[in-house]
């Protein structure tokens, strides 16, 4: 295996890959938005409780490869408790990460994602669930389609 | 292996031109990642021999020039180049007469052609006919020219849970009223690779006075394709399927149809007369080739045609078959992987697609692109009918003329080494 | 000849590498009819240097792949070459975004897509305005815009007897209404080669609300063109007449326009998300762009970019202007030549036509030929013009990088020839 | 001026070209028909009158290129006095001669025009005229174009 593909598949995502946290509905959501990658047809549904402006709860579910589905399940875990404005700017460091490679001290387990930017097809993959949760916190009826976005 | 697949592909006379096929195909002799490319990805597009190559580059160095209009040496050399290319084209699919092949972008373009012409007669109440394993580009205009005229879209189904059963030919008697005016169907379907009964499918349009409209995109470059034989009215494909290059592809029509039919594009080539208030278009088929033509890519498509030929399409058909057919055979080996499309033995030529419970297609083709083996994941334009298989996507490994066994073993072997490291084998 | 010209063409830092410019197009080295190729046919199509003809060699022995849907490291590579291209025609126009750089297969396909799109939103009573001048690709598709919208069409005259006056512009005040929904015209006339001032076309269609559309096939090529600085809404062009393949074109639309734009053609690559009753568009530039893209042209349309833009936009518009005016000063000398166009001095560029009461256009492209000059004759795709005029054809000669003071010398002797022939001189 | 340019333009042609015979409008036309090369706008109307079966009268006008005119013009002179089947064949035999440079003794002037078929692109030239008068002789209203016909 290349170096380039164990730093795509870092333990970190395959781990989230075959034991996906916050996976499923959540019933007492209040917002949900749905996520589409048109190219490969890869789907996230993303469903929250926010109380105030805060992410009280959040799960996902739909599917797409190892690197989407990791993705997603990560990004509940780090989303959780956070507000809006928040999570926009921890989604731009994330999207820095994908797109550059380079992962600043400060972010934690995101960092594992670094190793996407040598394979630029699949930094849609990578940004999904995120898009997905955006528009959620927007409250934007819209689905969330990774195609409309210049990642 | 199978020792029947190994001497259908080996044996008889045609076995001698099989063997020096991949030296004429300049791009297959280089490494990806450092292995030797295993190109598997034909059904998104063939390779291109260098006699194609070739003609593009003779004909930019020699005869380019605008065609039609002209009467200076160039120009005559190019309007016979092109218009050579269409009998050529006439030829390979065996069309009465070379008039009834318009050159168009692409399959997209030419079911686009058909469909938008056709509509302006079609009425509510009328019915067009698919099937529900046809290509987003022989679906999505459809929907189209249904929404645009008030007609109803209505499905053939496909039998099975894998789709192994292809189209449900016993529910075509009530799908088939006389209310369908219009049935288009794939050939061979990109997704299923399964082949399907198209003369009777025509000969059945024809019975209840339908149109029969055919995608031929995953046909025409894989076997002989008559459209006569056929009784075929429209026939729709792409050159770059076929080694020929992009941006040129064919709508056939048969003459008697096109001759009513309406323009779709508009503008220079395709008038007789124009004033300030309206014009007078030209018969078919320059009626439907508005502007000046792709010519050095109908040139170069005249080349691929000759190349196929001269491979013999009866010897592409069992060669892509064979490959398939083993690939299919290897394939079922492998722990959990579900295959899609007629089982062994079934009606399948050059590709095969599958899918594993726990490892997605886009993992799939990372993977097997760092051993060189380039292979399709997605839904391959066939949402709807992933979705009724209750997939989202699958992994195809399609294969052409220089495609070998051998391939097929390194990508067995390139899935089994990803199969364990996602930790299901 | 007139020295003011001559210096215009060899003096300042360019021109050295004007000088080299002939070797670069490998179809200029040949003779016809036992003389050297004196090619005269470039407002119907340019030839291509080197640098484009190996640009698609290059795609095709090592990139060729199908883009888009694939993961693979060819199909990555040509994902990434296609939209390489895009961004060099939206720099090579200075485009805000890529995304407004829709490939077409040229001019033609381009005011179609435009002028079919913006048809469902016109209504009875809305104006579509064009002008007298327009070539059949940019005008038939507005009659049928017209046609299918109850939309009326109209046109700015054009002034003086050979329409030596150019548009109009007087009665623009009088056409240009708040009921005009459209302003489509040309940059460079194919027929009559004057410039028209579209900076100011534009802004005053801007000014009564309606959309404007260029015609660039005749300018794109020929000098510098800033779709921002002219403030235009829609510009068609093809590659062919740019030293570019055939079968490649663009139709440059503004990013907020394009994404209330309905798309044309349906199909794959163009969706979202596909059901069997309907199916989510993409946005521009995909939306636009259904099934496979011309990838290889795209590509190589994008070296016709860097090839014009190393021998200087600015540069080659001075050269092609010199050259049809020292055309036009010469073939003034004839007895009996009508030119059209404007006159000695007036902004022309790239070509001259020009008719003779006693020889006809074919004639004289049929004995121009056989001194190897490759003229055009006839009503180059603009009847009402001609009609307007009192003419059926004109034969035309028109100008690129590669021509030079001696061609038009070859040219007027070999016109000579042939008046004295038909007793005319 | 190499053999092929003078074999297509020839005396022949050049004097019916500055002279052409039967040009203008009929005023006792029974029958009148317009043919257009739409590749090159070239435009012939014939003016017939008939009588009986027998073409009694015919003119032309139009425009094109000399050999579009002169063809017009000589097939005036040839088709008067002749029956639709008369004009039918003789039109046959001009078209083997344009499209194959064969001359069979019994055509006199038309052999002229043998010359054409080393420039096949002139070919709707010269049948410009001759497809003019035989829609003029089917009563045919639908205007005569070279397109239409596969010479
Ligand atoms: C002014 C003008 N507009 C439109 C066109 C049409 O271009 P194309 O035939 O490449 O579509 C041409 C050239 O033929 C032209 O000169
Ligand atoms: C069955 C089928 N139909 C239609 C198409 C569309 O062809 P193209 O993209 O060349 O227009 C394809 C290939 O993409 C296909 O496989």
């Amino acid at each position: 295996m290349s170096a380039d593909l164990s730093e795509l598949y870092q333990q970190v995502i395959l781990d989230h890959n075959k034991r996906p946290r916050n996976r499923g509905k959540l019933p007492t959501a209040n917002r949900v938005a749905h996520g589409d990658n048109p190219t490969c047809g890869d789907q996230c549904n993303v469903y929250l409780r926010l109380d105030g402006d805060r992410i009280a709860e959040i799960s996902f579910d739909g599917s797409g490869c190892a690197i989407s589905q990791a993705s997603a399940s990560l990004m509940t875990t780090q989303v959780k408790g956070r507000t809006g404005p928040e999570v926009e700017s921890l989604y731009r460091q994330f999207h820095h990460i994908v797109t550059s490679g380079e992962t600043p001290d400060e972010i934690s387990d995101l960092a594992a994602f670094a190793g996407v930017h040598t394979f630029p097809a699949r930094i849609k993959c990578a940004t999904l669930g995120w898009h997905a949760t955006l528009n959620a916190l927007k409250g934007d009826a819209a689905d969330a389609t990774t195609e409309k976005h210049t990642d | 292996m199978n020792p029947a697949l190994h001497s259908a592909l080996v044996a008889g006379p045609a076995a001698d031109r099989w063997k020096n096929v991949r030296a004429d195909f300049p791009i297959l002799h280089q490494d990806v990642h450092g292995k030797p490319l295993v190109y598997l990805d034909n059904a998104a597009t063939a390779h291109k021999p260098r006699a194609v190559i070739d003609a593009l580059v003779r004909f930019y160095e020699r005869d380019n020039s605008n065609v039609h209009r002209g009467l200076h040496a160039l120009s005559m050399r190019a309007t016979d180049a092109y218009e050579g290319a269409r009998a050529r084209v006439a030829r390979f699919i065996n069309a009465a007469d070379p008039s009834e092949i318009i050159f168009t972008r692409g399959t997209t373009e030419s079911v686009n052609l058909v469909a938008r012409s056709v509509a302006a007669t079609l009425r509510p109440g009328d019915v067009i006919l698919c099937t529900e394993m046809e290509h987003h580009s022989n679906l999505v205009p459809w929907q189209q020219a249904a929404r645009a005229s008030g007609a109803t879209l209505e499905f053939v189904p496909v039998l099975g849970t894998d789709a192994e059963g292809g189209l449900d030919l016993a529910a075509l008697d009530a799908l088939l009223t006389p209310h369908v005016k219009v049935f288009a169907f794939t050939h061979i379907s990109n997704t299923l690779g399964c082949i399907n009964p198209v003369a009777e499918l025509c000969r059945r349009a024809r019975a209840v006075g339908a149109l029969s409209v055919i995608d031929a995109a995953q046909s025409i470059g894989h076997g002989p394709l008559d459209v006569r034989a056929l009784g075929a009215d429209y026939v729709a494909f792409s050159g770059h399927k076929m080694c020929g290059p992009t941006g040129i592809g064919v709508l056939y029509g048969r003459r008697a149809l096109l001759d009513k039919l309406a323009p779709d594009e508009t503008g220079g080539g395709m008038v007789v007369t124009v004033d300030y208030a309206g014009a007078k278009w030209k018969p078919a088929p320059e009626r439907f080739e508005a502007g000046t033509p792709n010519v050095a890519d109908a040139v170069a498509l005249g080349a691929a045609c000759d190349y196929l030929d001269a491979l013999g399409r009866p010897e592409i058909a069992r060669h892509d078959e064979a490959l398939a057919a083993l690939a299919y055979e290897k394939l079922s080996a492998l722990p959990g992987i579900r295959l899609l499309g007629p089982r062994a033995g079934g009606a399948r030529r050059g590709l095969v697609s599958f899918a594993f419970a726990d490892v997605h297609a886009h993992d799939i083709v990372t993977f097997a692109d760092e051993d060189g083996v380039a292979l399709r994941g997605g839904h391959h334009c066939n949402q709807p009918l992933m979705r009724k298989l209750g997939l989202t996507s699958t992994t195809r490994a399609s294969f052409y003329v220089y495609n070998t066994e051998q391939e097929i073993d390194v990508l067995v072997a390139s899935l089994r080494r990803i199969l364990k490291f996602f930790g299901s084998a």
